[in-house]
């Protein structure tokens, strides 16, 4: 079902007119908060916005295939538990040394790998719908994780060092960010998986008519949403210095409406990483910080979450054709 | 040197045999025309040779070995390459990626060579003379014509040397046109052999060095252009001896005007259609691929949107309909694809065939009244004479394509509607089951239903309609009364 | 000829009725080996206390899992059911404790159970809207009317009640939570509203164009049946079936809460999909869902009462929801290969 | 027909059997008492909770069948439900919300099952015995103390407080809330509240929440968590703008918390914390058993239907008397 992208003025402008209300909030906050401006609350933005960002990049490749991933929050969960498990029994030598990221880091990577293929196999080969596929491995994989952890916290203080520490004042957590955000927009825009994503989102029976192989393209693209989800959750476990049972639990709203804001469309064809990924995530921390030195009411944030991914995804579906799921 | 030799190739789909055994022979630097009727069985041949399809039996030998494609990929790897009909470009990547989506230049560590692709792509657009066009926009933005140019040097630049076009002039405007046979012919000079399978005559007779005449599944005529002309070539298209019979039945055709279009523009293309047609009276409507017969039915149902001029249903005009407004007048609509648009394939034969009907059946409480519908199924099933075991268990999909035409035909009657329009219903059905359709057709029109069918089989209409009118490029162009039938005269307005 | 054939095909085709009865219900298989399961394994499992416990849970279950069958069939979802829970329990409980019209119980009651099931209506309408409307993905829609649906729940609650939940609801109120001995009661009501949307669904045109939507919306549009109007009137039905089930929890806890619910979007979903209902749209129904629940209840119960931990629960209720769509994804394949045969 | 049949008949088959199997299937009643412990959420309090419950439960050779209602009363209620149909000797429960658990607690005791209620109240039942400790006088405490505290005599301008929220769907955290409210506005002149940040009992919420607040006022003298729960992200916090200090040193930031968990006084050992409202949550699971136990045994303890359970106020001066029974004490290291 090839889905009519057509390229018209309507869809850009009120992509802009987002771009303009968020504006006049951001504006809004500087008058009510003097320090709302400065340059160490922009460091702490940028801080906090790091684990969702690098997230928020595997997502937006999904959804560029037309996919969605809503395990996202769960495998960050579940990742946290199995490096936290694996740092309470590793040795005390390997633990002080600069080992202890590498084994962190590739523990975390290869469980984002093993979700992220049950997830791609469930979407192509069981021809599942992308939402209820991920719905189900999200919650297999928080009960896995609960399983596994029971009621330990897990002190993950040791990963603080990358999550926290600054060099000249850019927090390294935004560096790590900028880093994978970079590679993967290379890899979007000027290798050959880039571009047959793009294809594919656009109009998948093309792209089988010249002999890509989709179903294990889409595969692989949701292997590598989970592994950035793992690896966005160490991050954040990093900056928490503890996994405890409610880690991880309802980022995937934040990270969906990221991906969705920065550009990116729910019906495939259309994203991109390198403006796209950065806007989307920093707009809402930005609205999530002024609210919070707004002393804002505490209701308020999941009402403005909530209506954040609405207005976000409804700017999208303007003129979609398709069938109404 | 020949190129490319076909032996004896026969393929069937679901039991309808639809090549009966196919030889052919590609010379080098040499564009072979291929013509033949819609369903003739062309495209099906193509999707062979680009291994879209595997043949039943039969060989195919690519300068001289043996040649078995499994897979477009081995085609292409072969120097084979195929431009379809509907393009496989995509509207959100530039022109320079589209052209190399599955075979990017590779620079330094694995990057794309963009300086590479970009000039390789400007000298193709230079060459082939594409204006205003550079390697970085987006092909979303480019008219047809262009894009299929894009297509053309997608090939070249994957160094193929053996070209199918399937009906690529269909939506050219006729300087794009002219372009597009300036490249042929320069390819041809260069030494790339080309198979161009068109069914506007006089393209492949300018065009082409030899013909190949295909109908029904088989060649029945081939020969140096130098032989051909438009008239020969039309009736070794269509005039068959008539060896369908068609059923008759006569019938009165009053007088009174059952349902009217009034210069009806739609689907962009279409502009300015008016015809009407009276109760009792069969109105076949013949045009080719692309003439705008579909879109025209579409937006008479309010399918698609109407985008100028009215539609005069008993009386009433409308410049607005929508499917349901339609059936409450009393108009029915049998889809060209019954496979999406016409059955609900994984339901079993009862829910098809109940689709419409149970407007009527509506009682108290929004209940069906469901004695009345199981009698009214069972009562369709031996109308439209369904073959089916247990209408109640058995799905769409493991019916033959004529019982489920057949479903979808019942499901339309038994409303009794007044006014049908039925498209393209015997596509992909055996003879005995288009007998039967055709036998349907005529008892309708004899109960004194208006019906507009339309259909790509000249033999077809002249045998089942009263009068038929020709659509080309979006525009109706002439009426032909019953008299003066002949393939011929329609051929000649409609190509 | 002629004879030999007729009985070969009246053989395949009894096969492929006793085939076909297993593919329609495989849950009945597995309600029967977890039932066994039960028996023998689990401790206390069968006495009439947790018979009555696990009626009572059914009913609980089953009212909400119909309402959320009608989205499923059209392959949507509704995150937003379990937030209508809560609201319409925390307004309904203001209305019928605090507000003046406390003073006269019956009065009361009918109030409450009024907004209850108006605030199902506006969630329903309000989802229905922009799916329909604003052509939105359901799940994004849902999510969004659930996170302001529970931020507004507690918020109320804090603001008008000072805490998290009030009693003090009236007794006629109290009755359709089954305390004592209008046991049957919640029974009765869940029954009902079963039968309701078994109704709806299989004798109604509106049934008929569900399904119809649900596996084709082409054909269907162009057969003449509303779509846009079918698949509003699912959201709706959604919404009021979950406010009936908040009436029910309401008064089975006797509390309007504002957290009522938060846990239950698992046991709807895998009541619904492990029932049978097919993830794709199109097939399934409410009786599949009735099993669905019972399996699920029967899960939960007797997995509470070996004293598995919560968490592994919600794991074996992943792996289950898995199962099931498994399972329907082979069926349906088999289905088309048997019928192919059926058919050469 | 025949489907509509075959589910109603699955229905009354599941009714019948419960019934007939009545007697089939005894409890393994092989003299060893089971207690249910409904427990409504786990954070790192109740957690201190369950382990002395299971303490107590070794001790008195009880065996423990633990199930968490992951803060849904409903569930709870199905919980407790399933306790009853189990026929538990005795249930401890630490109700989700105190009114929605009196049915359930009704029932329990009309059963026969004595019923335990620890760390909150339950209202509209009787239950045997209610081992509560007020959090709201404890958090009131907690503020009220360190105003005579000694680095208080002295203050020039009111302490800047920012108070940290957990959900506000917990009554624990509204009633912690509430009193650090009250106990701010009674002492004016040392305590200014600045902020109230919402953390929901989510790390993330909380440290992001707390950042921002800090970002948004940095010259903040002091912060109220209602759980130990909070410490790590207010350390990492803290840290990050280099006010983690000791008592003391320049920069220092003044962190009181609640529950009395290992953070929590493990901050207070290393000198970064001033004090610590230590609600003995060991005590308050182990006494929750040893009541039902002797509930059971018949010998009557007449101390009246609720007991106070003794929380107190551990701080940097007298951590070496006071901490030593508190639960965590152990592990310090």
């Amino acid at each position: 079902m090839q889905k009519l992208n057509i390229f018209n003025g309507k869809v850009n402008l009120s992509r802009y007119g987002l771009y303009l209300v968020f504006a006049i909030i951001v504006l809004f906050f500087c008058f009510t908060n003097p320090n709302f401006l400065t340059y160490s609350n922009f460091m702490l933005i940028l801080q906090q916005m790091a684990p969702f960002g690098v997230a928020a990049i595997g997502m937006i490749f999904v959804l560029i295939l037309g996919g969605i991933d809503i395990s996202v929050g769960r495998v960050m969960f579940i990742s946290g538990v199995v490096v936290g498990e694996i740092m309470m029994h590793l040795p005390e030598g390997l633990y002080n040394s600069p080992w202890l990221f590498f084994i962190a880091y590739g523990v975390a990577i290869l469980v984002g790998a093993v979700f992220g293929l049950i997830n791609g196999v469930l979407v192509t080969k069981l021809n599942i719908f992308p939402f209820m596929a991920t719905l189900v491995i999200g919650y297999i994989a928080r009960g896995l994780g609960l399983t596994i952890a029971g009621l330990t916290k897990y002190d993950v203080r040791a990963l603080g060092v990358i999550s926290n520490s600054r060099i000249f004042g850019i927090p390294v957590a935004f560096l790590i960010f900028i880093v994978l955000a970079v590679i993967m927009n290379f890899v979007l825009r000027m290798t050959k998986f880039g571009k047959q994503t793009m294809a594919i989102g656009n109009n998948k029976s093309a792209a089988q008519q010249i002999g890509i192989n989709v179903d294990k393209h889409i595969i692989i693209v949701y292997v590598l949403c989970s592994v950035f989800a793992a690896i966005g959750g160490l991050l954040s476990a990093g900056q928490i210095s503890e996994v405890y049972t409610t880690f991880g639990e309802n980022n995937e709203f934040q990270i969906i409406s990221a991906a969705v804001i920065g550009g990116a469309s729910m019906f495939g064809g259309k994203g991109n990483i390198l403006p796209g990924a950065i806007i989307g995530v920093l707009l809402i921390q930005v609205v999530l910080n002024g609210l919070g030195m707004m002393n804002a009411s505490v209701y308020i944030y999941s009402v403005v979450r909530g209506l954040i991914i609405f207005f976000a995804v409804a700017v999208d579906c303007i003129n979609f054709k398709g069938e109404l799921r | 040197m020949s190129v490319l030799q076909l032996k004896d190739i026969k393929k069937s789909f679901f039991g309808v045999q639809v090549l009966h055994g196919i030889s052919l022979e590609l010379k080098e630097g040499e564009i072979l025309g291929l013509v033949g009727e819609n369903g003739a069985g062309k495209s099906t041949m193509m999707n062979i040779i680009g291994g879209v399809l595997q043949p039943d039996s039969g060989s195919m030998f690519l300068r001289g070995e043996e040649y078995h494609p499994e897979s477009p990929q081995v085609a292409t790897d072969n120097g084979i390459s195929f431009i379809h009909q509907e393009l496989s470009l995509f509207s959100n990547l530039t022109v320079a990626e589209n052209i190399y989506i599955d075979g990017y230049p590779k620079g330094k560590l694995g990057m794309i060579d963009k300086k590479k692709m970009a000039s390789t792509t400007e000298e193709y657009l230079k060459r082939y003379h594409i204006e205003n066009v550079s390697p970085s926009t987006s092909i979303g933005q480019l008219p047809m014509g262009t894009r299929q140019m894009i297509e053309i040097i997608k090939a070249l630049v994957k160094n193929s040397h053996i070209l199918i076009f399937d009906e690529p002039t269909t939506s050219l405007s006729n300087r794009e046109k002219e372009l597009l046979f300036k490249t042929l012919n320069e390819l041809r000079e260069a030494g790339y052999s080309i198979i161009y399978i068109s069914h506007i005559l006089e393209d492949v007779l300018m065009l082409s060095n030899r013909i190949y005449v295909l109908r029904d599944g088989s060649i029945v005529a081939d020969g140096p252009t130098e032989e051909w002309d438009r008239d020969r070539l039309i009736h070794e298209m269509v005039g068959r001896d008539i060896k369908q019979v068609y059923p008759t039945l006569e019938k009165t055709i009053e007088n009174d005007v059952a349902f009217e279009v009034k210069d009806l523009c739609c689907a962009d293309s279409v502009k300015d259609v008016n015809f009407s047609i009276r109760k009792g009276e069969i109105l076949g409507m013949f045009g080719l691929m692309g003439a705008g017969r579909s879109e025209v039915a579409r937006a008479i149902f309010g399918v698609d949107p109407i985008q100028g001029g009215s539609v005069v249903i008993k009386g009433k005009e409308y410049h607005k309909t929508t499917p349901d407004l339609c059936i409450n007048n009393g108009m029915a609509f049998i889809t060209e694809n019954r496979r999406e648009e016409g059955l609900m394939m994984p339901k079993p034969v009862n829910d098809n065939m109940a689709m419409v009907m149970d407007r009527n059946l509506v009682r108290k409480l929004g209940m069906i009244d469901r004695a009345k519908e199981a009698e009214l199924n069972d009562k369709m099933i031996h109308a439209v004479s369904v073959k089916v075991t247990n209408p109640k268990t058995q799905t769409a999909n493991s019916l033959s394509g004529g019982n489920q035409q057949k479903v979808v035909i019942g499901k339309w009657i038994v409303t009794k509607p007044e006014i049908f329009i039925v498209d393209e219903p015997t596509r992909g059905v055996d003879v005995g089951a288009k007998y039967e359709i055709y036998k349907l057709l005529l008892r309708l029109a004899s109960e004194g239903a208006a019906i507009l069918f339309i259909s790509s089989e000249m033999e077809e209409l002249m045998g089942i309609s009263d009068r038929i009118v020709v659509m080309k490029d979006g525009h109706l162009v002439k009426s032909i009364d019953k008299p003066d039938f002949s393939s011929e005269l329609i051929g000649s307005y409609a190509i | 000829m002629e004879r030999t054939e007729n009985k070969s095909l009246k053989i395949r085709v009894m096969l492929d009725k006793g085939r076909r009865l297993v593919m329609d219900y495989p849950i009945i298989f597995f309600v029967f080996v977890v039932f066994l399961f039960g028996i023998l394994f689990v401790p206390y499992f069968t006495t009439s206390y947790n018979m009555k416990n696990l009626c009572l849970q059914l009913c609980d279950l089953l009212i909400i899992a119909c309402g959320y069958t009608f989205i499923e069939l059209n392959a949507g979802t509704d995150l937003s059911a379990t937030s209508v829970l809560c609201v319409s329990s925390v307004l309904g409980g203001w209305i019928m404790a605090l507000s003046p019209l406390a003073a006269y119980p019956v009065l009361a009651t009918i109030a409450g159970i009024a907004t209850m099931l108006l605030i199902g209506l506006l969630f329903g309408v309000i989802n229905g809207f922009s799916v329909v409307r604003l052509k939105m993905p359901s799940f994004i829609v849902t999510m969004a009317t659930m996170l302001v649906g529970q931020a507004f729940a507690t918020w109320f609650a804090q603001v008008v009640f000072g805490k998290n939940s009030i009693g003090g609801l009236p007794q006629p109120f109290l009755v359709l939570g089954g305390s004592g001995k209008y046991f049957l009661v919640p029974v009765v009501i869940s029954l009902v509203m079963f039968f309701l949307a078994d109704f709806i669904l299989r004798r109604t045109k509106l049934g008929r164009d569900i399904y119809c939507v649900g596996t084709n919306p082409n054909a269907s549009y162009i057969s003449g049946i509303n779509v846009k109007r079918t698949v509003f009137i699912m959201f709706v039905l959604c919404g009021l079936f979950a406010a009936v089930e908040g009436i029910v929890l309401t008064a089975r806890n006797m509390a309007a809460m504002s957290t009522l619910g938060s846990t239950m979007f698992l046991n709807i979903v895998s009541a619904v999909v492990v029932g049978g209902t097919s993830v794709s749209g199109g097939f399934g129904g409410v009786k599949q869902t009735l099993l669905g629940s019972v399996f699920i209840v029967i899960l939960n119960n007797a997995m509470n009462l070996v004293g598995v931990e919560w968490q592994t629960i919600m794991l074996v209720q992943g792996l289950a929801i898995l199962l099931a769509t498994i399972i329907d994804f082979m069926l349906k394949r088999a289905r088309y290969t048997t019928r192919r045969r059926l058919a050469e | 027909m025949k489907k509509r049949i075959l589910a109603a008949m699955l229905v009354l088959a599941l009714l019948v059997s419960g019934l007939f199997a009545q007697g089939s299937k005894e409890a393994a009643d092989d003299g060893q008492l089971r207690f249910g412990a409904a427990i409504s959420f786990i954070t790192g309090y109740y957690s201190a909770m369950i382990d002395g419950i299971y303490e107590a439960g070794e001790d008195l050779g009880i065996e423990i069948v633990l199930l968490n209602a992951e803060s849904d009363s409903t569930k709870q209620n199905q919980q407790m439900e399933n306790l009853i149909a189990q026929q538990v000797d005795a249930i401890i429960c630490n109700p989700e919300d105190s009114v929605a658990i009196a049915a359930s607690v009704q029932k329990a005791m009309d059963a026969g099952i004595p019923v335990v209620m620890v760390d909150r109240i339950v209202d509209g039942a009787t239950p045997s015995k209610m081992i509560i400790n007020n959090s709201y006088d404890l958090a009131y405490q907690l503020v009220e103390e360190y105003t005579k505290m000694s680095d208080c005599e002295n203050l020039e301008a009111p302490l800047k407080t920012l108070v940290m929220v957990g959900s506000m769907a917990d009554s624990y955290a509204v009633n912690c809330l509430n009193a650090m409210r009250d106990a701010i506005n009674d002492y004016p002149e040392y305590y200014q509240l600045v902020a109230e940040i919402p953390g929901d009992w989510n790390q993330d919420t909380a440290l992001k929440g707390l950042q921002n607040a800090l970002s948004a006022n940095p010259d903040i003298d002091l912060i109220l968590t209602p759980s130990d729960m909070y410490i790590p992200c207010i350390e990492s916090a803290l840290d990050q703008i280099g006010c983690w200090k000791k008592i003391g040193e320049e920069g220092h930031v003044r962190v009181m918390s609640m529950d009395g968990d290992v953070n929590g006084l493990q901050a207070i050992k290393d000198g970064y914390t001033e004090a610590d409202a230590v609600i003995d949550a060991v005590l308050c699971g182990r006494w929750g058993v040893e009541y039902a136990y002797n509930i059971l045994q018949g010998n009557e303890v007449e101390d009246g239907a609720t007991i106070d359970l003794p929380g107190f106020i551990v701080n940097y001066q007298n951590f070496d008397e006071t901490a030593p029974n508190a639960y965590s004490y152990g592990d310090l290291t």
